[in-house]
């Protein structure tokens, strides 16, 4: 773990403002840190020696040594609260308040006297206007949303609480987990790069995603990126692309909007996957998170379904990959393994009564084949076909052959109970045979940052 | 040149604006490949510096008062003889178009027509600071807006990677039966305006327009730099 | 109905080849059809008296009259069977039996004799090399897919019989129903065309899908589409639009691939609202089926989520709509309804405290500016919103206003719940900003193919 | 001309393909702008001819046997004196190219540089039958695939949105400082092609390039027809 340390692995946790009036969004968060966080909760309130149960102080001073600070008091006492709470020795600091810049004036003035405050005692401070943090390995949910997240290798930022209320109930049903999560807010202390910097150093972060609506010092987060991207990829939708957007954004947190095509440069510069939908980043977070980068761009394609195979060869055809040219020897072995009808060029159609055999088979030999970087296994229910076998027939010829293979099982319920399964091995399942396809791209995008020649600028 | 050396006084600036003249000062202390030019001051000197260069040759007007050169009518091209009434002509029209206008002299070129024309430049962007910019000159920036963007400093492969992120970019690769261009050279130039910016911070936009870049080399026609 | 109403809606379905062998394609097609079918089922088979406890006849002359045919014999006795049926009285037959010109050789014989057949005796064929063909009015499921439809006002037809099966699944568990389905085949007597006149022309179909990766007859489709197109949405994934895929279509289903060029000119000609994954193809369709088409393309947003606004914002800028500039009547309305914090101005920001009544409110100043010609309803969860309750808001605004209003209750389990009950009003809910928007998109695109001037060519 | 008559007898057609005078003679037939040309068999004609025409005039040798004239430097532009020893260059040079080939000619036409370059052609398709197509001269066909497609018949709006869907459009608008191009007279063009390719079914492909479209009108400068 790297210097936030404290904000994601405290011991202790005061919730400054905590109540336990009913509605209260102080209450909120108490209730969500009591239920689950592995270390202590400290409430404080001067109007209360008890709050749910627990031993309530009348400040920071009176209470135990606290690693982290979440400030949920109204927005007249919240900078001498912060006083209070730098001067008993607390460097993190989560500011839930709202009312600074984003509201003009006295807020203004409000967010310049915190941001002196943090310079003078040196704090780390998230927020203000922030949803507020989790960590799922302590079980830390710092935050007042109605959910908290599974555990996983994703860490998770937004500039937008509601993002991250939005986003988390879905991610559950989906069993996407993730590492930390991080609410913005108004980004007065720390910011995007501070915490693509943490993330790159910890080494239980397998990718960073981010929803973002402008960037404090672009300079700084291209350097950042560009330093932790090899290892830990970063995806993120940066919204406000359009005009119309850009509008939105900057009334929506009072983000100053840059050009758009700024964005796009550094961004790229950065080695920034970029996505554009809520669907596109979590589709390139899945397969950045569980599976390794092709070596080449030649894709294969096994299905026992016509159409979705074509359709995956479109998808093929749009990408930055290409339909891998199969060798001799695969075309023999398959025309070996394969009925007659079967298609044994790319894609591998290995017709409607394929059993878990043929497609065990078929995609053995694809991946054994020096041309084929990575495979889309695309599949429709079919009375000869268990999806749960055929999960763990993917799973055992990925790992054998250590090159990505992702899913495209289609149908409902069939699907859910094979999704879990390829969950546990990293290996993302996809409902659309273009979405599966660009989970391989973005796998691809990200080896071609990785591969980029970083000489140094002429000058920095 | 020293590493990261201031190269732009900002009180050479009036209004804001280096005149071509200094522009193409400024650019020569990093070598770039500006098409050669001389600041005549009389219609004598303008007759000499054209036989230098071999006309024909390209004359303008140089005066920190006046931006809009061709608009002044202060712009002559594809002189081939009498380089010293067009030197007249010019001041006149200069004087003409901005009687209290300082009149630097006249830069005399030599003509150049062989190439594709390319536009390089930069801005300065709130967030990421100096941002360079590249894309090929007439319909391709300007109803197109074909252009590649790249935060300063740049990296020779962030050079490359701007000319070969351009739709037009099989232009370059001589698609026309043509040959291709000196694309490293372009990178050069690229390079040249990224490290401008970033020693000058004072320099809100850079453009190089055009820009002409042929099989063996590029060369900066016309150069313009706005201080803030 | 049109002229293929013994193959939709037949009292009399004969499955010629009807079997008990456990697995055969034969049976599976008697059960799908014995358990739901409305009609008769009346198994052919020589060699058996009974088949799953329904009387069974040697062969069709024996039988009672029988509307429609399923062909499941082998190849080599399948034309001779054809006959029989033509003799006996029977026009419409669904060929499943593959082995035809997708084999080459003897199948392309076998297509040719089929063909001749068909015109000799006027007969309505759907394949060979079929998966079947569903009517949910009747409960017909003549296929021996897995799955049967829901009941729906989409007609779905489809080149490849995995297509079907592949979608079916998912349709069903996301309540997506239907009211025709056909599995084309090779297409050697019915053809796209046939089907776009024959839905064109039923009042039940509300909207026609497709997958296709060729058309028999481009002229004939371009014209049959324009005529039905006004009153008949028609959306297709037409596949083998790369080159890759338009190899694998061919090797697929022994189409031969026009160059897609031609496809696009002659599907935009028609009016043919495109889609290019199956996910756009079921979500332009969701609108399309229940939605009317917005009068102008100014679009309002009401959220409670700043991000997700600012993301729907962007949307919106990348398709063919745009954001609507509200009249001053709006703003007052809205300034007056909302608190301070809020954004009046589009997307409307009802902040993260806004209950339902705030919702209602901002929905309706929204729907009754003149310069509003859709919305979207994009929500995060929170404490003090329902999303059931929000779901009925919607409708009732919906409804009041004549306006389409699409929804992305963003959220896992919370937001199925609404989206039951929205489905039944028309109104899809989308898990993403980009895709609601879309939604409303494809309305747009509808409504500019009705409102082209449809001048007459110069010559035809 | 009556509806859907036929207009080109595949008889006259050598090699598959009709010459330029042929093809510009089927177009006169359904009142496409053609420039003026005229079919030209001696050198005291063709000088006639270029008088006629205000020279500078364009000159041509028809050969049902050549297909690619300027591969045989058969053609000849801005001719503004001596046609008639133009004339004779062009014969020799066509009988240098194929001894064998038989000559009908030289078509001479006044010449025309006027205007924004535009590419009219036709094509057969499998699966939609005669296909019309449509683009800027130039890199936008040749370099960056700038074409819509329509199948034929087609209705004038089917035309217009064609012209509306090219990348370059803006060009035809006169973006650059020009005035828009006449684009009714273009949809006339498009809807022409169509025709002709509906009357004939015999067309493989019909080629119109350039056409020169400018603001008070539309000319056919080259036209090709190719038979199955
Ligand atoms: C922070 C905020 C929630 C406080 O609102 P509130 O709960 O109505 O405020 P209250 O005045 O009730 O104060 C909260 C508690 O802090 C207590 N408190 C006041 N000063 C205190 C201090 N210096 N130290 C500790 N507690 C203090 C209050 O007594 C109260 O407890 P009680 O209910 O037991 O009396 C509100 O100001 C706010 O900013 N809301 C918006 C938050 C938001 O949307 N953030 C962005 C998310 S994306
Ligand atoms: C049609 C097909 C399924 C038949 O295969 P099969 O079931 O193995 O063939 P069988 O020889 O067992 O014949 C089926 C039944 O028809 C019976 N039969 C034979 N001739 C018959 C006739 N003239 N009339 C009626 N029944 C006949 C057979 O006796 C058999 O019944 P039984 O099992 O009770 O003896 C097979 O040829 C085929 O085409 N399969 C592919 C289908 C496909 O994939 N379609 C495309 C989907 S997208
Ligand atoms: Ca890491
Ligand atoms: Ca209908």
């Amino acid at each position: 773990m790297g210097r936030l340390s404290d904000l994601f692995a405290p011991e202790t946790v005061a919730v400054v403002g905590a109540t336990d009036r009913e509605g209260a969004v102080g209450r909120a968060i108490l209730e969500n840190l009591r239920d689950e966080f592995a270390g202590e909760v400290i409430p404080i309130n001067p109007n209360r020696d008890e709050v749910l149960g627990l031993e309530c102080y009348c400040d920071v001073q009176a209470a135990p040594p606290i690693d982290l600070a979440v400030v949920v008091v109204p927005p007249t006492v919240v900078i001498d609260a912060i006083e209070d709470i730098a001067e008993a020795g607390t460097d993190d600091v989560v500011v839930i308040t709202a009312g600074f810049s984003e509201t003009g004036g006295e807020g203004a003035e409000r967010e310049r006297r915190l941001r002196e405050l943090a310079a003078k005692h040196d704090l780390n401070v998230v927020g203000p206007n922030s949803l507020g943090v989790m960590s799922t390995p302590s079980s830390m949910n710092a935050t007042f949303g109605p959910e908290g997240a599974l555990e996983g290798s994703i860490s998770f930022m937004s500039q937008s609480g509601a993002f991250i209320t939005a986003v988390l109930d879905w991610a559950n049903e989906q069993g996407i987990g993730f590492q930390d999560v991080v609410s913005l807010g108004n980004k007065t202390v720390l910011d995007e790069t501070d915490f693509v910097r943490e993330w790159g150093n910890d080494p239980d972060t397998d990718v960073i995603i981010g929803y973002l609506e402008d960037i404090d010092d672009g300079q700084g987060f291209v350097r950042a990126v560009r330093e932790v991207t090899d290892d830990t990829p970063i995806v993120l939708v940066k919204s406000g692309r359009t005009d119309a957007g850009a509008q939105a954004a900057s009334s929506h947190t009072g983000a100053i909007a840059g050009s758009e095509r700024a964005y796009e440069a550094g961004l790229e510069q950065a080695g920034v996957v970029r996505a554009t939908s809520v669907q596109e980043l979590f589709d390139y977070a899945r397969a950045l998170s569980g599976l390794p980068e092709p070596e080449t761009d030649g894709v294969a394609v096994v299905t026992n379904a016509g159409g979705p195979g074509v359709l995956t060869t479109d998808a093929v055809g749009d990408s930055s990959l290409r339909m891998a040219g199969f060798t001799d020897e695969t075309i023999d072995a398959l025309a070996e393994a394969m009925p007659d009808e079967a298609n044994v060029y790319n894609p591998i159609d290995a017709i409607g009564d394929a059993d878990i055999e043929r497609f065990r088979e078929a995609l053995d030999i694809a991946l054994e084949d020096p041309n084929v970087g990575s495979a889309v296994v695309v599949s429709a229910p079919t009375a000869v076909l268990q999806y749960d076998k055929l999960a763990e027939v993917v799973i055992e010829k990925r790992e054998e052959h250590g090159k990505p293979v992702v899913t495209c099982m289609m149908g409902g319920d069939r699907a859910r109970a094979a999704e879990e399964v390829l969950r546990e091995f990293g290996i993302p399942n996809y409902f659309d045979p273009s979405r599966a396809v660009a989970g391989l791209d973005a796998l691809a995008r990200h080896r071609d940052i990785s591969d980029r020649p970083f000489d140094e600028p002429t000058e920095f | 040149l020293e590493e990261g050396e201031r190269t732009i006084d900002p009180a050479e600036a009036t209004n804001g604006t280096l005149t071509e003249y200094d522009a193409k000062k400024v650019l020569d202390q990093y070598d770039a490949p500006v098409t050669p030019y001389e600041l005549v001051e009389t219609p004598m000197e303008a007759k000499r510096a054209a036989v230098e260069f071999d006309a024909p040759v390209a004359m303008k007007a140089v005066s920190p008062d006046i931006v809009h050169k061709t608009e002044a009518d202060a712009v002559a091209l594809e002189v081939t003889e009498d380089a010293d009434d067009v030197f007249q002509d010019l001041v006149e029209n200069a004087r003409t178009y901005d009687p209290q206008a300082r009149i630097d002299g006249v830069l005399v070129s030599p003509m150049r027509t062989d190439g594709i024309e390319v536009i390089v430049g930069a801005t300065s962007d709130e967030q990421f600071g100096p941002v360079v910019m590249f894309g090929l000159g007439g319909v391709f920036v300007e109803v197109f807006e074909d252009v590649a963007f790249r935060a300063a400093p740049l990296s020779k492969s962030d050079a490359r990677s701007m000319i070969e992120e351009i739709d037009a970019q099989p232009l370059l690769n001589g698609t026309r039966g043509g040959s291709s261009v000196d694309q490293e050279a372009l990178v050069d130039v690229l390079c040249t305006v990224s490290d401008l910016v970033v020693d000058n911070p004072v320099v809100e936009e850079v453009d190089l327009n055009p820009v002409l870049a042929a099989e063996d080399g590029v060369e900066i026609l016309d150069a313009s730099i706005l201080l803030s």
